[in-house]
């Protein structure tokens, strides 16, 4: 086990004019031990992050250590660390047995030696039975389990991991994120952990890198990256249905949005350009206010509802903040993202939902919302 | 032992009395060894051997036939004369011992001999006795005459022959040894014994005449091509074909596998013409001594040539396979023996030679012979077909053949 | 897919030790040897090699000017049409209709798969012993129906013979790749067309043939060149370029004129031009293969 | 299929058995011929039907004890010296073209970009058309009538590299990022991984290559000049190149037969690599 | 628009000794213009039933009527229908208008009236920009678009989907979801939609079809699957995470399960062995009760929570009820779902969650709770 420093990590592909930088400068301290998971969209740099630790991309600029130790001139093998790949990377003509052998067959071991410690992790992975098969003729979710196994094996300092759930099947994906999370618990080692998709990165990580285009944009707790949300691209990125993040500004007590102006429950941290955000799940319908078109209240907001979706135990409602006059008749699916005060409000239960057409007067609890700086995105903080 | 390496074209029962040569041969010493290897066809072994040759890797004797010697002549780095390997080797030799129409072509201007004449042939016409009978002909009386060779033809197809005349060998048999049994010309410059700068002729009016009557007995049915070279050769010992012109060598073949008896007689001729029949012209191969080999194997080389020309070994390769006897004491040999009057026909070939020789009908040597040959045949192929008349096809091979000339002049030259 | 690898190793020596055979074999049996090719094609020689001369161009003129040669040239355009057209044809006649049985395409497969194996001139043999004038099965077949089969002197039968005997060597080798092709194209593509109305001859027609038109631009170009080079054996058995020069393809032409006419000079003039037609259809290939649409 | 027309599945069952009629009638043709005497072979008609001389044929031309025209080198022989020459290209092509499309692919160095268009410049021009400079350095080398000779200038192209880069190119770049995690070195790489993993592949080209080798014809025509060195295809043209006799097509046939045999074998056995092979790479 | 029944629909492949039923009698009333989910694990049978009724496998028994009219020996060209394939199944040599325009061809349209049914449906779409365009060059949100316009463009009677958005990522999957939705709304075609994602069959749906290895369990409204599911394996398979199903004994006023005895709120419909089910969502923790040992209540079940997943706006609590002795030590990710009184319960809000070793008391609404035969599974009213 030991600890990951990322110092001002810095990488681009390609010299000179067609440099092509993807990653800024990240800088990171991983404890021993702890299991931290990078998140991002797309493209943002996470695999690269995560390969330069595991030592399969050159390092263009800065630092990596792993338990204190500088790595970047050490070859991959010799870092002392395991991967699982997003596509397992099993090697196709090798049984479950040698894949995971093959490792400790290349340092030498004994083939005793190896046999108790494939044995050990096929135990604690329940592979016993399959050791003998191919990769092919195991399920998606027995191969990421070999894949893990192949690395456990190794007993290494730290785990890699590429996005190796986003090949499984969605009820396979949550069983084997909770695999991982007790294998955690149970080895112990520092683990980095590669994800696009923010529910997993919740559910696994101590603590949460977010990513978006080569920067780091927070480092957290999942606690510390839901609640405190330091851009509006963490604000947006992490929750679903994401945040409702309405550009304004801040006149007085009252929100403007072109025509529509809210009455806000608390002061803003301060006055003028602001975009503010408010969960989905933290607008609360005013119960008895379905069907009603006066406001129920001084601070609570209109929302014309357009569309409602239920997804079993919860609705989904869609519409716009003030009602917007021709967005009712359009199709649902046409909705788009950049509408200015589009709102999602989610809704436990399933009695009495609204219907289309309905105005819902919402109230937002001021310890809710979110304020953000219109340009540079960043968290205002009073 | 030394190894000779002998490369031949002989095929079936010649490729037999090859091999028995070789064999009786290495029996008769312990020092040298032949080994005679079956390259092709003769243009294929000619082929082969040169590519070896310029790869550095040429047999010690190479079988040439006729037509390329010329080719051979005019690469005088690429073979030792065989008089030259004679006298090193101090075998004596004694060009005066050969038939002289068969050494003569293969000698010099300077008189020296150059290769070895080993399987000398000339063209005879075969004749299936019992197909004749069938068909009601005198199988003692073979046709002698063109004319006469139509109307057996006609004869013979009337009575549900298929293929009651074929030929092999079209360019030697109805253009080269044709012209010197008519004695006109079939080159410029005495066929070419004169120079370089021989042209090629045998587009005349009686070469014209001669390959119209031939085009229309092929459109009769009368006459059946079948194919290039000698392959013709094997329609006949099958039965198939009743009437063939080619070369005498075909005895042996006919001999060993043909089920039926067979008959020789000379080529015919148009007897309109004057100083019809001269003599027909060698055909058959001839053996080459290749350059550049150690003293020890042309010692070798010397002692096999020397073993064939031996009376006995000549006068028996001779009688076995109706090639000409290389020397004269082959002949008398023969002749002494009665063989020529127990196997009716197979002196006939030996008359048809012996006859005296005119510049004209000497025989012809000319360089690139061979590709000339597939020429005519390509050009004749043309003419059987009905796709182009005679005087055509006759005209356009003698062009292209004298392209082939120039070329060879130049490239002689060098 | 990616002409590049993302990771690759690190070794200053290793690679060259790795490409060493390789390279030595091809630059002692193929460079260098079309290299002296090329300088053969500006050299007169005499036959055996004793005497060489630079005779420029004259080789190429010579060549261009000869009538034989460009009758070559349209004797191997027509042959080579005729045998990737036909081979490809019915092969994928064949292909097509045992991806439709599902039952005993195994079978089929088996059956047709046989002619790969022989080689060309055993086919030429083969073809030649069944229509040889007077013994072969075919053409005595052919000769009861009343029709006189003689590629000695036809040249359209000596064409028919050598076509036939070169598609029969090729149908096998065309027709695995066809079946291949057709089984990889997804049953959904077809189940739609047939949803939307097309009869099984329209779906082959408007869906089948052009999905499969990758594999059959590859054989085209397979058969092509097999259609040049490979044929040699089968023309060389079967008709030795005959009737006339009628069936006298390119590569035939080299080799007799290289090897049985001693014109080295023309011969390498020939094969340089051969090798100009090559390594244009390798071009046109291989822009066809970079762009080649991956379904 | 996707509609229910019997009729049009009839149809197809004709046509292919139609199509297995012709494409097995030759071969049918020739094993009857094979079983014949001589002389029934040349009676027009030749008999349909299988005859009673198929030991006696097949032992004369494995022994080489046949009369007819031209060679009568033993067959048996012959097919070895193929056998040999099939083997040694397929394995040679396949083992150089392995190392150098790993070196290709997975090495950057100086002049890779030189070295791949030098391979592909070789891909098909085939050797006929360098045919007379190429003998020329295999003489010089004294390579003729030696199995190196009736080989190694066959191997001098790069088809397979070429398969072979194309097939490495589709090794997802996972599998050589976890063996280097394991430790795993380029030769281990490329024995433990790579090798493995083009099982297809080299079974496919060695189809390909196997027959390409057994049926060379005119190659072995130029460098072999002993009868000890024949490939098969040879000696059967040698079979039938004299013209004087008439050609002991029963003998002839019979040779064809066993020529056959081999390839189609590698053929028949490997057909599902074959294409799979050719199939995953060059498409 | 027409209506589809299937009556007594069976499908076997193969015959005599090696057949394999994999359709056991379907009975469904498809009415005009509605639009019905099939939803079922993969390998129920969807697909095969679905082809059926494009024609596309032949029907072993029963009937099949479109409009009408019996089909089972109609052509899938003559049947009037369209079909969405879950690889699209677009022509990768036609471009975008010639992949919609292809069906109309065939059918010998003429130029002008495709062009205008083309353009038509691109509008609706809005894929008329990419009409130039071949399939590869699209993604996978534009590529679906095409197949979906390819049907319509047809006019036909009926539309079918087969899984036609699990080749989407998930953000596309949520918003083509709406689009199909929207379209329905639109054109009114009956429509008939496989999908193994019960998320999915609960939004889109009007009419859910529950299917099990070849038999129908449930066909009816998502409200009605949802809220009243005909059997165990419906219970279990709508609704995520899935319903807790305790199985055990109705003594009384108690259910035992084991050496646990749970206090019921109302009586159970009758006694013995049963089976009972309560959503996640619906059971209702006890504000004051977390960490408590006492029964705050006397109908107040104890949970014994082991492990808590954080999911952004809610969180998820696993535990077992009554409390299991030796449950605590094991791994999260061991948990068994056969595990006898394993629990889930599901909890808005972030505020004070519970923590491993805590004791939560539940209120289980009477309402909320199912009743299952114990054998059959069949659900068990008073
Ligand atoms: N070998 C390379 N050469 C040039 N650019 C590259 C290379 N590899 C990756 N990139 C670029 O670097 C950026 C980051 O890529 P990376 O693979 O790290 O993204 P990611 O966050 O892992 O995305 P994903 O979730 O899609 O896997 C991308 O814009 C990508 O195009
Ligand atoms: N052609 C076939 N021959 C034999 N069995 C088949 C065939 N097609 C499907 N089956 C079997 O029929 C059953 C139902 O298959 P079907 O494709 O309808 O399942 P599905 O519900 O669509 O599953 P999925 O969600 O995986 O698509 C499966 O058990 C399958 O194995
Ligand atoms: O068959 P042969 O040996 O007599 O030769 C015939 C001709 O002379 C060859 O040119
Ligand atoms: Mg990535
Ligand atoms: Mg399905």
């Amino acid at each position: 086990m030991a600890s990951i420093s990322l110092r001002n990590v810095v990488k681009q592909y390609g010299h000179g004019a067609k440099a092509n930088p993807v990653i800024h400068g990240v800088n990171a301290e991983i404890q021993d031990g702890e299991f931290v998971v990078i998140v991002g969209p797309s493209g943002c740099g996470k695999s690269t992050l995560l390969r330069m630790v595991a030592g399969l991309e050159e390092i263009s600029g800065g630092e990596i250590a792993i338990g204190g130790r500088v790595v970047n001139d050490v070859e991959p093998a010799d870092r002392d660390i395991a991967m699982v790949f997003q596509n397992y990377a099993l090697y196709p003509h090798m049984s479950v047995f040698e894949n995971m052998a093959y490792g400790l067959k290349i340092r030498k071991l004994r083939a005793e030696d190896i046999q108790t410690r494939v044995d050990k992790a096929a135990r604690i992975l329940e592979l016993g039975h399959l050791l003998q098969r191919k990769p092919r003729e195991l399920s998606g979710g027995q191969r990421q389990r070999v894949a893990m196994g192949r690395a456990i094996v190794r007993d290494p300092q730290v785990f890699l991991f590429d996005e190796p759930l986003s090949n499984l099947d969605a009820k396979l994906r949550v069983q084997t994120r909770l695999e991982i999370q007790g294998l955690h618990r149970e080895l112990g080692v520092t683990a980095l952990f590669v994800t696009h998709d923010q529910v997993e990165a919740m559910t696994l990580a101590q603590r949460i890198i977010v990513m978006n285009a080569g920067r780091m944009e927070q480092f957290g707790t999942p606690e510390e990256v839901y609640s405190r949300p330091a851009t509006t691209f963490v604000a947006s990125f992490i929750g679903s249905p994401a945040m409702n993040l309405l550009r304004g500004r801040v006149e007085g007590d009252r929100f403007v949005m072109g025509h529509t102006s809210l009455h806000l429950p608390a002061p803003a941290p301060r006055q003028g350009e602001l975009v503010m955000g408010l969960r989905p799940e933290h607008a609360v319908p005013l119960t008895g206010g379905a069907g009603q078109s006066e406001s129920p209240h001084s601070t609570a907001w209109p929302l014309r509802v357009e569309f409602v979706e239920m997804l079993g135990a919860e609705r989904l409602v869609y519409g716009h903040l003030g009602g917007a006059p021709h967005a009712a008749d359009r199709p649902a699916g046409h909705r788009s993202a950049s509408d200015p005060n589009a709102f999602t409000l989610r809704i436990a239960g399933i009695d009495h939902p609204p219907h289309p057409g309905d105005t819902v007067w919402l109230q937002a609890p001021a310890v809710r919302l979110h304020w953000f700086d219109a340009t540079s995105g960043q968290r205002v903080e009073e | 032992q030394t190894e000779i390496q002998w490369w031949h074209s002989m095929g079936g029962g010649l490729g037999d009395w090859v091999n028995d040569l070789a064999k009786d041969f290495n029996a008769s010493q312990k020092d040298y060894k032949v080994v005679p290897v079956y390259k092709g066809a003769y243009d294929e072994s000619m082929a082969g051997a040169i590519a070896a040759f310029r790869a550095g890797n040429a047999p010690h004797i190479l079988q040439v036939f006729e037509v390329g010697t010329a080719t051979m002549m005019a690469s005088k780095g690429a073979v030792v004369p065989v008089g030259e390997v004679m006298k090193q080797a101090g075998v004596k030799f004694d060009t005066g011992a050969y038939v002289p129409a068969v050494a003569g072509y293969y000698t010099a201007p300077n008189g020296q001999m150059l290769s070895f004449p080993f399987n000398s042939s000339t063209t005879v016409l075969h004749y299936n006795k019992d197909a004749f009978k069938a068909a009601g002909l005198d199988p003692n009386k073979p046709p002698s005459s063109w004319p006469e060779v139509a109307a057996a033809a006609a004869k013979l197809k009337a009575t549900g022959h298929k293929c009651p005349f074929t030929t092999s060998w079209v360019g030697w048999t109805q253009l080269e040894s044709f012209s010197a049994w008519h004695n006109v010309e079939y080159a410029t410059r005495n066929n070419g014994f004169g120079g370089l700068d021989a042209r090629l002729v045998f587009n005349s009016p009686l070469h014209v005449r001669h390959i119209e009557n031939l085009a229309n007995m092929a459109k009769q049915g009368l006459f059946v091509y079948k194919g290039r070279g000698n392959t013709a050769d094997a329609t006949f010992v099958s039965g198939e074909c009743a009437m063939e012109t080619g070369s005498s060598g075909l005895y042996a073949n006919i001999k060993k596998s043909a089920k039926f008896s067979a008959g020789i007689a000379p080529l015919p001729y148009y007897p309109d013409v004057p100083g019809a029949p001269q003599n027909t012209i060698i055909g058959g191969a001839s053996l080459w001594v290749m350059a550049g080999k150690k003293p020890q194997e042309y010692k070798g080389v010397a002692a096999f040539l020397q073993y064939l020309a031996r009376p006995e070994v000549a006068a028996e390769s001779h009688k076995r396979t109706g090639y000409l006897p290389v020397t004269k004491a082959a002949y008398e040999l023969t002749e002494k023996s009665g063989f020529y009057q127990a196997n009716p026909g197979t002196d006939v070939a030996v008359t048809q030679m012996i006859r005296k020789t005119t510049d004209k009908s000497r025989g012809v040597r000319l360089g690139n012979l061979p590709q000339i040959r597939t020429l005519v045949d390509e050009e004749m192929e043309q003419v059987w077909a009905g796709r182009k008349t005679a005087k055509q096809g006759l005209d356009d091979a003698v062009r292209r053949g004298n392209e082939l000339l120039e070329r060879f002049q130049k490239s002689a030259k060098l | 897919m990616s002409q590049e690898k993302r990771v690759v190793f690190r070794s200053g020596w290793l690679p060259w030790v790795l490409l060493a055979p390789q390279a030595v074999v091809i630059g002692a049996f193929f460079f260098w040897p079309a290299s002296q090719a090329l300088l053969q094609s500006l050299q007169q020689q005499d036959a055996f090699g004793l005497a060489v001369e630079w005779v420029g161009l004259d080789n190429f003129r010579r060549l261009f000017e000869d009538a034989g040669y460009l009758a070559s040239f349209r004797t191997t355009a027509v042959f080579s049409l005729l045998v990737a057209v036909l081979g490809l044809s019915i092969s994928l006649l064949l292909a097509t209709m045992a991806n439709r049985v599902v039952r005993g395409a195994t079978v089929y497969r088996t059956l047709l798969i046989w002619p790969y194996a022989v080689a060309p001139a055993i086919a030429g043999v083969l073809w030649l012993f069944m229509f040889a004038p007077s013994i072969g099965v075919v053409s005595y077949g052919l000769d009861r129906l009343g029709f006189q089969w003689n590629h000695l002197l036809n040249p359209n039968h000596a064409m028919t013979l050598v076509v036939a005997a070169a598609v029969w060597k090729q149908i096998s080798y065309n027709f695995l790749f066809f079946l291949a092709g057709l089984q990889s194209i997804p049953r959904s593509l077809l189940e739609a067309a047939a949803i939307d109305g097309a009869s099984p001859w329209k779906r082959f027609w408007t869906i089948t043939f052009p999905l499969l038109s990758p594999t059959s631009f590859f054989l085209l170009v397979i058969n092509v060149v097999y259609a040049f080079f490979d044929t040699f054996g089968i023309i060389d058995a079967a008709t030795q370029g005959g009737p006339g020069k009628d069936t006298a393809i390119l590569v035939y032409k080299v080799y007799y004129d290289g090897f049985k006419a001693m014109d080295l000079g023309g011969s390498a003039a020939q094969s340089v031009v051969l090798m100009g037609i090559v390594i244009l259809l390798t071009v046109i290939q291989f822009r066809f293969v970079e762009r080649k649409i991956h379904y | 299929m996707v509609e229910r027309r019997p009729a049009l599945t009839l149809l197809s069952h004709l046509i292919l058995v139609l199509g297995v009629m012709i494409v097995a009638f030759p071969l049918y043709i020739a094993f009857v011929a094979s079983t014949q005497t001589a002389d029934a072979i040349v009676q027009a008609p030749m008999p349909m039907v299988p005859g009673a001389h198929l030991l006696e044929n097949y032992q004369a031309a494995l022994t080489g004890s046949g009369t007819g025209a031209g060679s009568n080198a033993p067959v048996s022989r012959m097919m070895w010296v193929s056998l040999v020459c099939a083997v040694l290209i397929a394995v040679g092509k396949i083992a150089i073209s392995l190392l150098s499309a790993f070196a290709i692919v997975y090495f950057r160095f100086p002049m890779r970009q030189l070295f791949f268009w030098a391979i592909f410049v070789t891909l098909m021009l085939p050797v006929e058309v360098r045919i007379g400079p190429t003998y020329q350095v295999v003489a010089d080398l004294k390579l003729l009538n030696s199995y190196a000779g009736l080989t190694v200038p066959l191997i001098a192209s790069a088809t397979a590299t070429f398969l072979f880069r194309q097939f490495f190119l589709t090794v997802p770049d996972e599998l050589v990022e976890a063996a280097r995690i394991d430790g795993a070195g380029p030769m281990r790489f490329f024995r433990d991984v790579l090798m493995p993993l083009s099982a297809t592949s080299i079974a496919a080209l060695f189809v390909i290559q196997f027959i390409y080798g057994w049926n060379q014809y005119l190659w072995p025509l130029l460098v072999t000049t002993d009868e000890q060195m024949y490939p098969v295809v040879i000696g059967i043209k040698r079979m039938i190149s004299g013209g004087d006799a008439a050609n002991d097509w029963n003998i002839i046939m019979a040779t064809a037969v066993l020529a056959m045999i081999p390839p189609a074998l590698v053929v028949v056995l490997m057909q599902r690599w074959f294409v799979k092979g050719l199939v995953d790479t060059e498409k």
